[in-house]
């Protein structure tokens, strides 16, 4: 069961600023523990994927990512969704304010 | 001739600009690693906890009284540690939200505190609740009990345990916070009695830590820091670590609250 | 007049009431653990003098002290001067004698926590003077390896109320880590003395 | 569990595998030096570029966290990467921009050492590099 995610997406002077967080292990081949890592980030504006991204275990614990989007509506919809090498996925779904 | 060479290899590896450089850039990064922090998921998870009914009596603590009355949690931590009446103790948050746990939810207290401290892979339902409480009093002013005769008692034994040499190694809390400018490696000591450098350390904890990647509680940094001086372990939430955090928080007072914070 | 007079009473046995009262309340909040046995919140006499004066002891009680931790330490006969390679790891080293550290086991110094001492470290704490060069400037006769070991050994007995930790005498280090430390600071390959 | 929520549960494990399975360059991120890492996404001949923004600090007190703030002033930007030149696998990360997302990204990543990193920005097919280096160092009490 993957840990809570929390996104704040936010416009300002025609820029729209994405702030997600991820609650996940991000574990690497060093740390002794079974490599567990997200591997695949999709972050979406009104349904249409407008950032994809692919990830490495160099990656800290709990990521936190900002994007930033050209324009963006109050009320737009933005989603961010994970995969990681074992299959688990997570996604969060706010609107721009 | 040799003292020349030295002074000028002195000059070179100590310069108080490197020192400036190297200051400067840390702070950088402790502000970078702030605004990119996690912290935020442990306060939503702290929430959840908050909210979920649990022991023999299977209810939340939602109606826990952190001292502004039952289920008020909006600004209680600045208030703490504070004296409690139904407890006739000074008691700070771990030692009030045991409480809670024992009274309204029925649970031992060897249950309760069987995990105090958790690990990356698992924190503790302590730290959670921690992040929860602590985030519900940002922008509140830092103003532990210091009416009540047992709150000053509180703040004396604090003050007394603060400078109070033992251990292996001979420690006080002052052996490495006593002194303004100095580090332990590349970390900063702030001076704890003194309320300029208290202010904004109790203003940011508990806290996430990046380097394990763990949210903390004032309650273990208080016993980390016994670790480390030598000494035995001070027992979780005990009157001696509650005296330690009221001795810090007042001197802090004043301070706004600005955590749950994000440390190196 | 008066009140200065029950000020200074009120110094000498108000603290000293405090004081008790510290040693009950750790002996009651605090437990054993690991190697970490409650012995050591008993506090021995220079603890006690130097919490009681703010580490600012009378001179000739200092003295008397200090000579008592002189006679702790044990110089080993010969050449104090061990190999600097491992002091540098002893250096490095910032375990030993907690609760977390098996008993027994060989841990450090945790020198490079308070002082600067091979200039390729820069990530040095400075709660203690900079060891830069200290060979270098000092010698390395008998009489300096003399004063280095036993100065590491118990730093009390020099300077009773000094932060520093009494590494041999609490058994944090061994006698042969003790000559490595001596070497790193002593030895002119040291890089401390290049 | 009633009906509907055991075919809602159903539902998900259904959908679970016609979710689009998204690309992972194994090749790359398994790269073992920053070479072979920018070998494999194409960029031996980068040019060097001052329009490549890193925000970083120069001092990390702790390698588990170091943030980097990227941003890339080159028009038309549509991919950024970035490579950490001594991790054991350099690549930590790449992020292709479309529609509306401007060349932008903040991320924390870990740091075995000290190290530089490089960033490479992919506009109009052609590949260029910016490098910053970033030093880790020791705090607290190592104990």
């Amino acid at each position: 069961m993957a840990g809570p995610m929390k996104m704040r997406a936010t416009t300002t002077g025609g820029t729209t600023e994405v702030r997600v967080l991820m609650t996940h292990p991000m574990t690497t081949a060093q740390s002794g523990q079974a490599l567990h890592f997200i591997q695949n980030i999709t972050v979406k504006q009104n349904g249409k994927a407008v950032v994809e991204a692919e990830i490495s275990q160099a990656v800290s614990r709990n990521p936190v990512f900002s994007f930033r989007l050209k324009g963006g509506a109050k009320g737009d919809k933005i989603e961010v969704s994970w995969l990681d090498n074992k299959g688990e996925t997570n996604k969060i779904e706010t609107a721009v304010a | 001739m040799r003292w020349l060479q030295l002074a000028i290899a002195g000059a070179l590896i100590c310069t108080p600009v490197f020192a400036q450089d190297a200051k400067k850039e840390i702070q950088k990064y402790q502000q970078m690693i702030a605004d990119g922090s996690p912290v935020e998921l442990f306060e939503l998870e702290g929430e959840a906890l908050w909210k979920k009914p649990q022991g023999p009596n299977n209810v939340s603590l939602e109606k826990c009284d952190l001292g502004h009355g039952a289920g008020v949690v909006k600004g209680a931590y600045a208030r703490l540690p504070r004296y409690f009446k139904d407890a006739d103790r000074v008691m700070d948050l771990e030692a009030r939200l045991l409480h809670c746990m024992t009274t309204l939810q029925g649970r031992s207290r060897e249950e309760a505190t069987k995990r105090v401290f958790g690990n990356e892979n698992q924190p503790s339902e302590m730290e959670y609740l921690s992040a929860y409480v602590a985030s519900q009093s940002r922008g509140v002013k830092l103003a532990a009990g210091t009416s009540h005769p047992k709150e000053k008692e509180a703040y004396e034994l604090g003050k007394a345990l603060f400078f109070h040499r033992a251990g292996g190694w001979d420690m006080s809390c002052a052996s490495c916070h006593g002194e303004e400018n100095k580090r332990i490696r590349m970390q900063e000591l702030p001076v704890m009695s003194k309320p300029q450098f208290a202010r904004p350390i109790m203003a940011t904890w508990p806290a996430y830590r990046v380097s394990n990647s763990q949210f903390k509680t004032m309650q273990w940094r208080i016993n980390d820091c016994f670790r480390q001086m030598r000494y035995p372990e001070p027992k979780f939430a005990s009157d001696a670590t509650i005296a330690l955090n009221t001795f810090l928080t007042v001197t802090a007072a004043g301070e706004p609250y600005r955590g749950p914070g994000t440390k190196r | 007049m008066r009140s200065a007079l029950v000020f200074a009473i009120c110094s000498i046995f108000c603290t000293a009431a405090l004081a008790q009262d510290v040693q009950k309340v750790l002996q009651r909040d605090f437990q054993a653990r690991g190697q970490a046995t409650m012995d050591r919140v008993v506090q021995d006499g220079l603890q006690r003098l130097c919490t009681d004066t703010n580490d600012r002891p009378p001179g000739d009680v200092a003295r008397q002290l200090e000579a008592d931790q002189m006679k702790t330490i044990a110089f080993p006969a010969g050449n104090l001067v061990g190999d600097w390679k491992n002091g540098e790891r002893i250096a490095q080293n910032g375990r030993g004698l907690q609760w977390t550290d098996p008993a027994g086991a060989t841990g450090g110094g945790s020198c490079y926590n308070c002082h600067q001492i091979s200039p390729q470290e820069t990530s040095h704490g400075t709660l203690g003077p900079s060891l830069l060069k200290f060979g270098w400037m000092r010698g390395s006769g008998p009489e300096m390896q003399r004063y280095v070991y036993g100065k590491i050994y118990n730093a009390k007995a020099y300077n009773l109320c000094s932060t520093m930790p009494r590494l041999g005498h609490s058994g944090t280090l061994t006698p042969e880590q003790i000559k490595d430390l001596v070497g790193l600071l002593l030895d002119p390959a040291s890089p401390v003395n290049k | 569990m009633t009906r509907r929520s055991l075919l809602a549960v159903l539902g998900l494990l259904l959908a679970k595998p016609l979710t689009v399975l998204a690309a992972w360059n194994e090749q790359a991120f398994g790269a073992k030096t920053a070479a072979d890492a920018l070998k494999s996404i194409g960029a031996t001949a980068a040019a060097p570029s001052k329009d490549i923004l890193i925000e970083a600090p120069q001092i990390a007190e702790n390698g588990a966290v170091v943030p980097i703030e990227i941003s890339s002033n080159i028009p038309g930007t549509t991919s950024i990467a970035v490579v950490i030149e001594k991790n054991p696998f350099p690549l930590a990360g790449k992020f292709d921009f479309k529609e509306n997302a401007l060349p932008f990204v903040k991320l924390n990543v870990k740091m075995g050492e000290t190290s530089d990193v490089r960033v490479v920005a992919v506009a109009g097919g052609k590949q260029f590099v910016a490098t910053r280096e970033i030093k880790v160092t020791i705090g607290g009490c190592g104990g």
